[in-house]
């Protein structure tokens, strides 16, 4: 059942990438997605960006029609939002390095914000194509985490890919958790380094989504669902299946390259 | 502990939950993941000529726990990539059947060929498609094209083939004497049941596609009415779909004539361990009974109902 | 306060909400009750030549606050003995329907001259009954049957003819075409969709007639695709029909295409007080849209929907 | 939806009526009904004679085929139960005249036990053909109730109407109330007596009953439906309508005479 709801404020936080809060009473906690239904467009997946009362947001990275039309949606306009579905990162460790690469950054922001709150210290490593793309590293340091930053570009931070950054951190300090997500190649990198240090990874993932609730099996990811099995899983899990930043579903279920 | 086997169209299940088509079916792993899980065979998603992405989203709309619409648009990746779907389930011990669809029974025997060619067990021809000419109606609404659909399928392959009847029908029973008649060897029903939702706030219909069809609990009554009347008509066994979420539900579809059903909404949420609680429920359900084979029960409703009613409300 | 009324075939109503046939419409007292609580209009039970006591209980099966079932047989005194209950309603002021059934054309054409003559301001034919040859199936599911019935009594009678359409079809927007083309000057649509229920412990059907029609939230999705259909393919006035119960649900069917809508189960356990909810119910969805008149949203959905959907599920 | 349950208990109470008690974990109040499934004859109107835990009963007079078919019925029969339906009696009042015959008193039993233990002075005058048709007098009397008979051929008690029994009592004592179910020509006696002496009245009615939710009329009486406004009405109002004690429907919706 969708819930018609009115966007009251939307940020550009990049030049593709734009944050839609409105208000939604149904609870729902760091890691969990929600389907946004753009009328007489797409209905797409979209971990929430923010999970606190009163009203909760996404954020959406131009990848293709939907998510490119969402960019010039104006405030005010009305959207079809359910859910929240899938599970949630895992809050209880205390010293955590949560990496993010592009819009993979939207789903670690709320978490990192909470584990923060709750005493944890969180590290973030945000990877980016360049300085403008970054997202969320602002909101991040000022909720009191440590943010450490890559763009491919060099014009912020490390040169270079954020998964070198990451593994730099896992060697410098010990964490106790790992959370990622972002491109998965990056994501497997940031999984092989959690694994070579010892430390537990949880990684969210995407897949092409239809029903969102178990059943259709557009997202099928090995003998799991991400729609409700995921989108977090362990990095372990991740690394042990053989589609994991090698192949995905198409919506005809066709097994196509990532 | 009861005995929950059956048999359907020389096929010896476990028991008599099947996974239906369209869930849990797109990928091997995932028939794999039911067939362990409790279910004694697994349909495929129903599969075509061509690769189809199928309907843009919303494709499903949750109505409450009673029910929900879906209009997927038959998303397939076409016969011949999907065979190695069949084949990964196959190798790890899944009994498959495999579904088809198509605009013409010309198409059905070409795909029916295929299909068998995979090594399934049974074919379930899904006949709730839209006619090859168009215009709304399915091809499995009008006995002629049934009969012509399955004669054709029939003709091509040796393993059991079953005609799934859909419930947009003025009289299931006919649809389901002509499948008999042309050669099916069993018969299932329901598909959905044609259904629309509109939201009024945006004053738009909310699936995509706009018609789409109602599933779950809903239509539980809509499908026993059409085993029913099926058992009335024909001899081949019934296999009953539409709304099953408990062992009760399961035994109100033997009763009414079914020997076994197919599971699909029921798996929304609850994912495939669905399977295991039928299972055991069924299981008490007919200890308590002092039945020890639920073979047994098999259109035990129909005593005193033997006349079919001319009349209705 | 915005304008609720409508037009219905040249009847204005001062809003869309319309007693179903088959509730409340057994004494004229009743239809008064309805009318008096702020139904625009009231149906009467349908009735048929003779009397008849319809089937023995149970009758009615409530499956939960989404559905329920019912096989009353069409329990009806017979035209002679119901024009006094209609007279009595006419004279309190309602503004009365009159819903006839019949197994043939003929039968339809005498009973609608009938009820004609006991001053009704429409009549409505319940075409969801069965054949007089009987086999099951209604005599509303072929569009043949539906011409013959529909040009027989509109030869009879001047008042509006309101075909009422069956869900239990294959395609129920052609039975509306052929209505409208007999000359019918409304559809209504749906009436209840066939279903059964078994008591898994008794082992036999709960209704004492076996097979029996569901009602209620769960064929809501049923009637608006019905009438989303039949919008597409007639152009006189459509009556929504099928598990109405909130203003939400009524703004749903007028944007589905309807100009009007009938209530039956939602009626149970509120009582006739339901058209004085949904009236304001409908007046405040309207308000907070800024729509002064509910006339101009009829079939607003539409849009953007214009080519019918040749596919689906 | 009906709740299978099986006879546990069953008491021949007279030789034309039969108690039947079931477990039945629904609340119900003394006033109020439920439809009775017979699997394969019919399911019929009974008020609840035993409204109290651990389990309800009905109390059957053979009036027809199903209730005729009742009296047979042995214990660990299955049997169907919905509801219960409509209102219940007012047990407020302090001083209370119970007036019933035959088979009425079977609604009006739970409801005098249940006053005289809230402290209640109750009255009950029963009717009945003949002595061995008497109804629950000797329940009544063990309950507290003080009991007043009388019968057609004079066997037990006052010979001749209990109406005339209902009118003395009221006439030498003062009541605050006046229940009453039975034939609806006693009922329009006794409705009559308490308008007279000034006594408010209720009376509990029957009318032919298919569906006991309220939608399909067949109940109807005036411009009540006796299954969800009933069955207990104040005797002032069905003093007011026509139909009471003279018409009901029968099940093609055809006035009959009562
Ligand atoms: C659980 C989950 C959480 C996500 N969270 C975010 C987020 O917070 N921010 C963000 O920017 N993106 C997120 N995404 C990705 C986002 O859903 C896609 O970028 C979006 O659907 C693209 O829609 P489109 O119409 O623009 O793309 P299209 O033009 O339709 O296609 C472009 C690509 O987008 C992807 N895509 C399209 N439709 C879907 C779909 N229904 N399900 C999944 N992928 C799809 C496909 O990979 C496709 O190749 C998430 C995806 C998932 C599964
Ligand atoms: C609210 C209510 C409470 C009742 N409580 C009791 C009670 O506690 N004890 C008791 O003995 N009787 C009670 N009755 C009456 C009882 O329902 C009928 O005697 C019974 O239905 C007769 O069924 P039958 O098949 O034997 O009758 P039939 O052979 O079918 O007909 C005999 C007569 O029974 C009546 N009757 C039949 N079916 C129904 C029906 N569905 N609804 C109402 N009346 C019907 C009719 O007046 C009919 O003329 C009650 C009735 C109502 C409406
Ligand atoms: C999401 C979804 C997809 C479906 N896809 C197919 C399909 O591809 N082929 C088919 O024959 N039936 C399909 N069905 C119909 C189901 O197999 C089943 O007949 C119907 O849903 C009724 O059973 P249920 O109430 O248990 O879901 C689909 C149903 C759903 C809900
Ligand atoms: C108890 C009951 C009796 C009915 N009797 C009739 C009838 O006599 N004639 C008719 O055309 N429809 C009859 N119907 C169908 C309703 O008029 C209506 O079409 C259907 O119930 C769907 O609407 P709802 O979901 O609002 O009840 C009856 C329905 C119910 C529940
Ligand atoms: S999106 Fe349908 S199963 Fe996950
Ligand atoms: S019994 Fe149906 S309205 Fe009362």
């Amino acid at each position: 059942m969708h819930r018609i709801v009115e966007i009251e404020d939307r940020v550009l936080e990049t030049p593709s990438t734009v944050t839609w809060r409105f208000p939604y009473s149904v609870p729902c906690a760091p890691g969990q997605f929600v389907m946004v239904w753009i009328p007489g467009d797409d209905e797409i997946p979209m971990s929430l960006s923010y999970t606190d009362e009163p009203s909760k947001g996404v954020t959406i990275k131009a990848m293709g029609s939907a998510s490119r039309h969402a960019q010039s949606i104006s405030t005010g306009s009305s959207i079809g939002i359910r859910g929240p579905y899938g599970n949630r990162f895992d809050l209880a460790p205390r010293r955590i390095l949560a990496v993010g690469g592009g819009s993979g950054t939207a789903v670690l922001a709320p978490a990192a914000e909470l584990a923060v709150r709750s005493g944890a210290r969180v590290t973030c490593a945000l990877g980016a194509t360049t300085e403008t793309e970054l997202l969320f590293a602002t909101r991040l340091a000022a909720s009191g985490a440590r943010v450490e930053v890559a763009t491919d570009d060099g014009s912020a931070g490390t040169r270079g890919f954020v998964t070198v950054v990451a593994d730099r951190l896992l060697r410098e300090q010990p964490f106790d958790a790992v959370w990622t997500c972002g491109p998965e190649v990056m994501m497997r990198k940031v999984a092989e380094s959690a694994r070579s240090h010892g430390t537990v990874g949880y990684g969210s993932v995407e897949r092409h989504m239809k029903c969102a609730i178990g059943m259709c099996d557009a997202c099928a990811l090995g003998p799991y669902h991400v729609c409700v099995d995921g989108p977090v899983f362990r990095t372990e899990i991740l690394l042990s299946l053989e589609e994991f930043g090698r192949t995905k579903r198409d919506p005809s279920g066709r097994r196509v390259p990532l | 502990m009861s005995d929950l086997s059956v048999e359907l169209a020389g096929i010896r299940l476990r028991n008599p939950l099947i996974l239906a088509s369209g869930i849990w079916g797109e990928s091997g792993q995932s028939l794999v993941g039911a067939w362990d899980a409790g279910a004694a065979g697994v349909i495929t998603k129903s599969i075509g000529s061509r690769p189809r992405p199928g309907y843009p989203n919303p494709t499903v709309e949750e109505l409450g726990s009673w029910g929900m619409l879906n209009a997927m648009g038959l998303p397939n990746p076409g016969i011949r990539e999907y065979s190695r779907e069949i084949a990964f389930a196959r190798e790890h011990g899944a009994l498959v059947i495999g579904s088809i669809f198509g605009g013409t029974a010309e198409e059905f025997a070409r795909l029916a060929r295929e299909m068998a060619a995979t090594g399934v067990r049974a074919l379930e021809l899904n006949l709730s498609c839209p006619h090859a000419e168009g215009f709304g109606t399915e091809i499995g609404s009008d006995p002629r094209d049934v009969d012509e659909v399955v004669r054709a399928v029939v003709r091509e392959v040796k393993i059991p083939v079953i005609a799934k009847i859909t419930p947009n029908a003025a009289d299931p029973a006919a649809l389901a004497a002509a499948a008999e008649n042309a050669g099916a060897r069993a018969i299932s029903a329901i598909n959905t049941v044609r259904a629309l939702s509109i939201d009024p706030t945006l004053m738009r219909p909310v699936l995509a596609h706009g018609i789409g069809g109602l599933s779950g609990p809903a239509i539980k009554s809509v499908g026993l009415a059409a085993v029913w009347q099926i058992r009335q008509r024909v001899r081949v066994p019934i296999v009953g779909v539409g709304g099953i979420s408990s062992g009760a539900d399961v035994l109100e579809y033997v009763l009414a004539g079914a020997c076994a059903v197919e599971i699909g909404t029921a798996v929304a949420h609850e994912g495939v361990r669905v399977f295991g609680r039928l299972a055991q429920e069924l299981d008490q359900l007919l200890s308590k009974k002092g039945v020890s084979s639920l073979r047994e029960l098999v259109g035990g409703a129909h005593r005193g109902f033997e006349i079919p009613a001319a009349d209705f409300p």
